[in-house]
């Protein structure tokens, strides 16, 4: 066997704490090794041609790269083995970066874990089997989850290229938070003037099947070849005879707070399309506040409909649909300002969110646009807007909401144009402006008169002291940049609450097979160069679902994603696992632990012969079957005792070498 | 070897998706930790049988760590949920063989939680410093 | 139940009619108090100020004269007190470091005392979670209907974490208050210090300090202002002459302790509860509660929704 | 980052338990905004935290801040980054102390309360104010007779607290506790 090893310097960030030369030089005289050399970036086309090169040259018939995580090069070094004619499975990475150099700051402890590692890699490799990767079509429809701006965007995109789109969406209309904003920074374009054309031609493509009132259950299947459940909620509206007329909300004698299009800021019926330009323009009927459904009584809905389009019977419909590509853009929840009580949202009538602000200067909103206090008639004299509620904050969220510096200017921006003898204060740690135009944004509301106070609000409270304060809420803060507690009176607040993940991203993510981090937003395969696809592949996300960010950068992630669904699609096939199980059937006893213990039920029990049996297209190649068979004889290709054993054991052994003490008998 | 500069020898067998991913993010943050630990990637922590974990402390391992995702959060659905089953009635057959179960960890650890990995390490190694070097110890093999 | 009783230093003085109505409402409840034999001061603020280790060393004799079998929690009627008593058991619990030396200390003494083997609790929180707020209402006689009763917790009760209420909007006061039948309204600065020892320091930042407290329970019509802390009672109700002369304002606020109104729900004769105690008179409240007319007479008109007004959020439930 | 040895940020890093948390300090003004006492404070916590940031020590153990803090955790609990802030304020005293660099009658204060402690076992309110009053501000305490006649009509003020009956046992222990804490 001839085996050749690469140590990869990735510039300092490996040989600053390994001494790469050393282990390269280590290696060479290893069992079997042929070559070992070290590279400055071995990723780079010249460190992928090197190893080319040597394959040709020395007849490698085994390759161990030294670099950083699998997750990061495994696919490029498979690529430049076969490249070079050499089955790709013939070649192991030791992750000396992630799991090395960058965990430990003293260089000979570093230096002598990447050498075991080495040797573990080198030792397993050995036992290496040629693996044929085998390919499966692509299912050349795609589902996208959540029909907010992200959502919208990926849709289209894929829908134009001629592909087939679910959109599925919870709300009975698309559009998500996008739809409920006035205007949108930095430019101040209407939210709607720009959204409603694009939510228009996604509700009316050819290529796209909108499922609104609907959430998707199940997923099962892989990249490619996905089947996908989708529970499409009874809306009590016969949709083909439905004309979106309207009339039934109008005669709906039930009026119920508005919590999720209107923020709570106002109100809506019982039978109800969220908002005049909904899309898909039929109402639905929230069985909750339902008079009929709760008491069996009242259905004028029923009696005006002119195209006798109510049907209270109607129910629930599971749909199964088979799709290639699947793209989650799920959006945020605002954060809930009553968690803070020291700003006595939901105390103070006069205490307001963000969003409930946004419906509130909007023209369509519960007060046609203008800016009044909760009583709906008097008007503010001053306002404060508090930064950062719920955000920057270790109690709350650590992160920066990254949105909210900007939609607080645009606040401060639409009270001095609709009241322009307020007084508007913004409380702020820091303003955070760093997009393109969002500075100058800033310039110009500090030329607007917004007085800036710089220090986070503690408190805000209704017990005057003064006369001045009679009446008013009162903030106190720390103005630090003249170091001195001050108590602003105002007429009214706004809390610029931050973007949380949604409250059920945790079951999405289950759902999506996809993982979430630490604030609950989900998690992208590489935080830097691979934003939108996640450690499943054919699972996109977009949008805000993956961390707090403003529309042109949803839009951009969406538009992003839908590429890479493209992309696979147009490839038009996709690598199988070729790391899956099999039975020896000479060993099997037929005792059915493994098919019991298979998560994906991928192993069939031939009643006849009495053995178990992999079906290979299911096997996602996840090993439990072989640690519960009692007779040891499911192999797991790629992970087989033998090559895990041997790469124990190369590690082993090193390590007792390193010592200068040999094996123990 | 004089016994205070003693090092374990830990091996680490991580799940692909949760527990490698973890190691990799306490790299990408740059978290420090012992360096004992040597770790070996499997698809699932339901890949780990305990043939492996007693052939690894035959090899001279001073501990094992089986770590896998959070139950619920396992990529293949419920691998984490037979590697929960199989270990506890596993650790108390160790003990029976005359390796303290104390050496083998098996815990959970998600990708977002390189921190959390790197304190298992931590608390794992100063764990095994406090014990007698495995080698020669085991009369298996 | 029965409870170690740790009455600290001002029960013997000040807030005498803290630590007596207690023991009538403790008693009326079946809370067996078993008094520490021989406490010592808790240190207040002050000792901690100095010097830390003797600090500890001190409130850990009181925990250490307890016998933690017998009774395994200790109660303080005094916000600091409890504090303290925590405090002292959790530090020493979290590092091994003070608890050997505070145990040295102890061992001078003959005493010794294991962490976490005496758990500190507050009266207020014996009551509300031990008794629970439906065995209160099972001993009531009379509703407190007709009064306006504001809950004043002070900065301890919630702080600095994992106490029993929250830090920043308990519930526990109000919830007891309002199962005695009083109005109880939501009062904002409830959880605003009352300056403690400032009163020594400087009467300027303390009285600034008292005047936001009564001025906002003035502004919610308080016929009293409920408390469970000696100091808070004592800084509201002592100096708030000095307020009113100082401010210009005319706050006849009375300051009574949550143990007395109890009594008066549980038909305990007003004497006995010493509301005359008190700086500030309480005789306008009594009055008025004697003269209040049957909660069942009082109508609740319900609230008719204004045409204009937009809707208020809901208050997030505790 | 190391820090000067002996300085008073070193010493709150490295003696007070998550003192290392100051580190990390936003300079948001929360913990001054929600400070009672803040405008009676040389500097409040904020202000106080960018000096100590800064290396200027003496200013920093001159301030009256923390003589002037009244321990009620408001600051604590609200902080966004979980600083001990209330804990460090009596770091602050401790080592203003140690240094004998401080000003105001606070430590005094706290030394009467001490020395009755240690007297009696216990401590009494009035007699404290009475006693430190009359020691510092004799006008002040001369405005104070009204309120304590007050509390004297009411059967509150006691002139002297009960001594408690181990009051050996007690100084043992905390003859040792300074022994130990020095
Ligand atoms: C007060 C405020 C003002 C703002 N102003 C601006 C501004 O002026 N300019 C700007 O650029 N940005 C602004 N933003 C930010 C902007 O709202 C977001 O950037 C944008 O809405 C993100 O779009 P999205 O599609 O990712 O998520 P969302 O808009 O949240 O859309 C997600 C969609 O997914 C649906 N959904 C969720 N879960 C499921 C599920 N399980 N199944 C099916 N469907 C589901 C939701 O119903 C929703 O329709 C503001 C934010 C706030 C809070
Ligand atoms: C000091 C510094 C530190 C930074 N650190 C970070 C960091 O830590 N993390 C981070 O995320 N970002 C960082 N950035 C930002 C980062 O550099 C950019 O986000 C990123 O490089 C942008 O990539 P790009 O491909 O858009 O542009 P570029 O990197 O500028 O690439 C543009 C390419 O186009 C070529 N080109 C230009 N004109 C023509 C033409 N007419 N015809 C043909 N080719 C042309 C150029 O030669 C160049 O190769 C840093 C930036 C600076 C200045
Ligand atoms: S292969 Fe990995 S370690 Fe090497 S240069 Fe590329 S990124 Fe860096
Ligand atoms: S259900 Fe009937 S009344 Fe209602 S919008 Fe549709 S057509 Fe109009
Ligand atoms: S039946 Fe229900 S939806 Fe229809 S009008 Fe009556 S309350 Fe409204
Ligand atoms: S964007 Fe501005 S307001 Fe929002 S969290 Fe960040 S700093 Fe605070
Ligand atoms: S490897 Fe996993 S998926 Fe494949 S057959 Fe075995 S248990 Fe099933
Ligand atoms: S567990 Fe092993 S022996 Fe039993 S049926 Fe499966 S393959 Fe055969
Ligand atoms: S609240 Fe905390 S972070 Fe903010 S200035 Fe005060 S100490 Fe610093
Ligand atoms: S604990 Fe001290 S510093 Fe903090 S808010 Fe209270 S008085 Fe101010």
């Amino acid at each position: 066997m001839k085996k050749g090893v690469y140590i990869c310097h990735c510039g300092s960030n490996i040989a600053g704490t390994v001494d790469v030369e050393e282990v390269s030089k280590w290696a060479d005289d290893l069992e079997d090794v042929a070559i070992s050399r070290d590279y400055k970036f071995m990723c780079s086309s010249l460190g992928q041609e090197l190893i080319e090169k040597d394959i040709e040259e020395y007849g490698l018939d085994r390759v161990v790269v030294a670099s950083c995580s699998p997750h990061m090069h495994e696919s490029t070094f498979r690529g430049a083995c076969q490249r070079a004619g050499l089955n790709p499975y013939f070649m192991e990475m030791a992750n000396i970066r992630e799991h090395c150099s960058w965990v430990h700051k003293d260089k000979e402890a570093g230096t002598e874990k990447s050498k075991a590692l080495v040797a573990a890699a080198l030792s397993r490799v050995g036992h290496h089997e040629p693996l044929v990767i085998q390919y499966a079509p692509v299912d050349k429809n795609t589902l996208v989850v959540g029909g907010g701006i992200a959502g919208i965007q990926a849709a289209l995109e894929i829908a134009n290229s001629g592909y087939h789109v679910y959109l599925v969406e919870r709300e009975p209309s698309i559009g998500g938070h996008m739809s409920q904003l006035d205007k949108t920074f930095p430019t101040l374009d209407c939210s709607a003037c720009i959204l409603t054309p694009r939510m228009f031609e996604a509700g009316n493509h050819e290529n796209i099947t909108l499922l609104t009132y609907s959430e998707v259950e199940n997923v099962d299947g892989y990249i490619g070849n996905f089947e996908v459940r989708i529970r499409k909620r009874a809306r009590a509206i016969d949709e083909e005879a439905c004309t979106g007329c309207g009339l039934c909300e109008e005669k709906c004698p039930i009026s119920v707070v508005d919590d999720v299009f209107e923020a709570g800021l106002g109100y809506r019926k019982a039978v109800y399309r969220p908002f005049p330009q909904a899309v898909p323009k039929y109402p639905v009927i929230d069985r909750e506040n339902c008079t009929w459904y709760q008491k069996g009584k009242c259905r004028l809905c029923e009696k005006v409909c002119p195209t006798d389009a109510i049907d209270f019977e109607q129910e629930d419909e599971i749909l199964e649909v088979k799709v290639g590509n699947i793209i989650v853009a799920t959006g945020y929840d605002a954060f809930d300002a009553r968690r803070i009580p020291q700003y006595g949202y939901g105390r103070y009538p006069n205490v307001f969110t963000g969003l409930e602000f946004e419906r509130m200067t909007n023209a369509a909103g519960p007060t046609t646009g203008k800016v009044v206090l909760r009583d709906g008639v008097n008007v503010p004299e001053s306002v404060a807007i508090i930064h950062c509620v719920g955000s920057r904050d270790k109690k709350y969220n650590e992160y920066c909401s990254a949105v909210c510096c900007m939609y607080s200017l645009k606040f401060a921006h639409m009270v001095h144009d609709k009241l322009p003898d307020a007084k508007v204060y913004n409380f702020y740690i820091d303003i955070r402006t760093p997009a393109k135009g969002y500075e100058e944004f800033y310039h110009r509301l500090l030329e607007e008169g917004t007085i800036f106070i710089r220090g986070r609000a503690a408190s805000i409270s209704d017990v005057a002291l003064t006369v001045e304060e009679e009446g008013k809420l009162i903030v106190t803060a720390e103005d630090t940049l003249i170091g001195e507690q001050r108590r602003i009176p105002v007429d009214m607040a706004i809390l610029s609450t931050g973007l949380e993940a949604r409250h059920d991203s945790q079951e999405v993510a289950r759902t999506f097979s996809i993982s979430i981090d630490k604030n609950g937003f989900f998690r992208e395969r590489h935080p830097k160069l691979d934003p939108v696809a996640t450690m499943t592949g054919g699972v996109f996300i977009a949008g805000a679902a993956q961390g707090p960010r403003d529309i042109p950068s949803s839009v951009a992630q969406g538009a992003a994603a839908a590429a890479r669904v493209l992309s696979i699609i147009d490839k038009g096939e996709v690598e199988m696992e070729a790391a899956t199980a099999e039975v020896n059937d000479l060993t099997c006893v037929g005792c059915r632990m493994c098919v019991i213990s298979c998560p994906y039920e991928a192993i069939d029990y031939l009643e006849d012969r009495q053995k178990a049996e992999v079906n290979r297209a299911l096997c996602k190649g996840c090993g439990t079957c072989v640690a519960a068979c009692p007779s040891k004889s499911i192999t797991l290709h790629h992970f087989t005792d033998q090559e895990l054993m041997a790469q124990m054991t190369g590690a082993m052994n090193a390590l007792f070498e390193i010592d200068g003490v040999l094996m123990p008998a | 070897m004089p016994e205070n500069s003693y090092e374990p020898k830990i091996i680490g067998y991580l799940c692909n998706w949760c527990s490698y991913a973890g190691a990799d993010g306490a790299g990408l943050a740059r978290i420090e930790y012992p360096p004992n630990v040597k770790i070996i990637r499997v698809p699932c922590s339901g890949r780990v049988s305990p043939e492996m974990v007693l052939r690894t402390f035959m090899q001279g391992a001073d501990g094992v760590m089986v770590l896998g995702c959070h139950i619920g959060d396992c990529h293949y659905g419920n691998g984490n949920h037979r590697t929960a089953k199989r270990f506890p009635v596993y650790t108390e057959l160790m003990d029976y063989m005359g390796i303290p179960k104390e050496r083998l960890w098996v815990q959970w650890v998600s990708a977002s939680e390189g921190p959390i990995f790197a304190e298992v390490v931590a608390e794992f190694t100063e764990r095994l410093r406090t014990m007698p070097p495995m080698r020669g110890k085991l009369e298996v093999g | 139940m029965k409870y170690a009783w740790y009455p600290g230093c001002s029960a013997e003085g000040n807030s005498f009619a803290y630590d007596e109505t207690s023991r009538m409402i403790a008693e009326a409840l079946g809370i067996e108090f078993q008094e520490i034999d021989d406490w010592n001061c808790c240190g207040a603020t002050e000792y901690f100020s100095v010097n830390q280790l003797p600090a500890y060393a001190l409130v850990a004799r009181n925990l250490a004269l307890i016998n933690a079998e017998e009774t395994p929690q200790v109660i303080a009627p005094c916000s600091a007190c409890y504090i303290n008593l925590k405090k002292t058991d959790e530090k020493m619990a979290k590092y091994e470091q003070l608890n050997t030396e505070v145990n040295v200390a102890l061992a001078a003494g003959n005493l010794s005392y294991e962490p976490g083997a005496v758990k500190s609790r507050h009266f207020l929180d014996v009551v509300c979670n031990d008794v629970g707020y439906e065995a209160v209402k099972e001993k009531m006689t009379q509703s407190l209907a007709g009064l306006t009763l504001v809950p004043y917790y002070g900065c301890y009760m919630g702080r600095p974490e994992d106490n029993f209420d929250h830090p920043e909007r308990p519930q526990t006061m109000d919830t007891l208050l309002k199962t005695l039948g009083a109005d109880v309204p939501d009062y904002s600065l409830k959880t605003i210090c009352c300056g403690g020892h400032m009163t020594q320091l400087s009467a300027e930042a303390s009285l600034r300090i008292l005047r936001h407290l009564l001025e906002g329970a003035n502004q919610l019509n308080a016929d009293a202002m409920v408390v469970g802390c000696p100091m808070c009672q004592l800084n509201l109700d002592a100096y708030q002459k000095d307020v009113n002369s100082a401010y210009k304002t005319n706050y006849q606020i009375p300051i009574v302790y949550f143990s007395q109104v109890m009594g008066l729900a549980f038909g305990m004769d007003p004497e006995t509860l010493m509301f005359e105690r008190g700086i500030v008179s309480s005789k306008a409240m009594l009055e008025k509660w004697l003269t209040a007319e049957p909660a069942s007479k009082k109508r609740r008109r319900r609230e008719k929704r204004d045409k204009n007004a937009l809707p208020m959020p809901k208050q997030l439930e505790s | 980052m190391t820090l000067e040895p002996n300085s008073v940020y070193e010493k709150i890093i490295t003696e007070l338990p998550d003192g290392e948390k100051l580190k990390s300090c936003l300079q948001c003004g929360n913990c001054t905004g929600s400070c009672p006492s803040a405008t009676d404070m040389d500097y409040a916590p904020r202000g106080l935290f960018a000096l100590i940031a800064a290396g200027q020590d003496e200013k920093v153990l001159r301030a009256n801040t923390f003589w002037y803090c009244v321990s009620c955790y408001q600051c604590t609990v609200r902080c966004p980054q979980e600083i001990p802030i209330t804990d460090i304020m009596y770091h602050l005293k401790h080592q203003a102390i140690e240094k004998g660099l401080y000003t105001t009658d606070a430590k005094d204060f706290s030394g009467t309360f001490i020395g009755m402690v240690e007297h009696f076992g216990r401590s009494f309110e009035l007699g404290l104010a009475a006693g430190f009053h009359l020691l510092h501000h004799p006008l002040e305490s001369v405005k104070m007779a009204p309120m304590a006649l007050g509390m004297m009509s009411r059967g509150r003020l006691k002139l002297l607290p009960k001594r408690i009956k181990n009051m050996g046992q007690l100084r043992a222990i905390l003859d040792k506790a300074k022994e130990i804490g020095a």
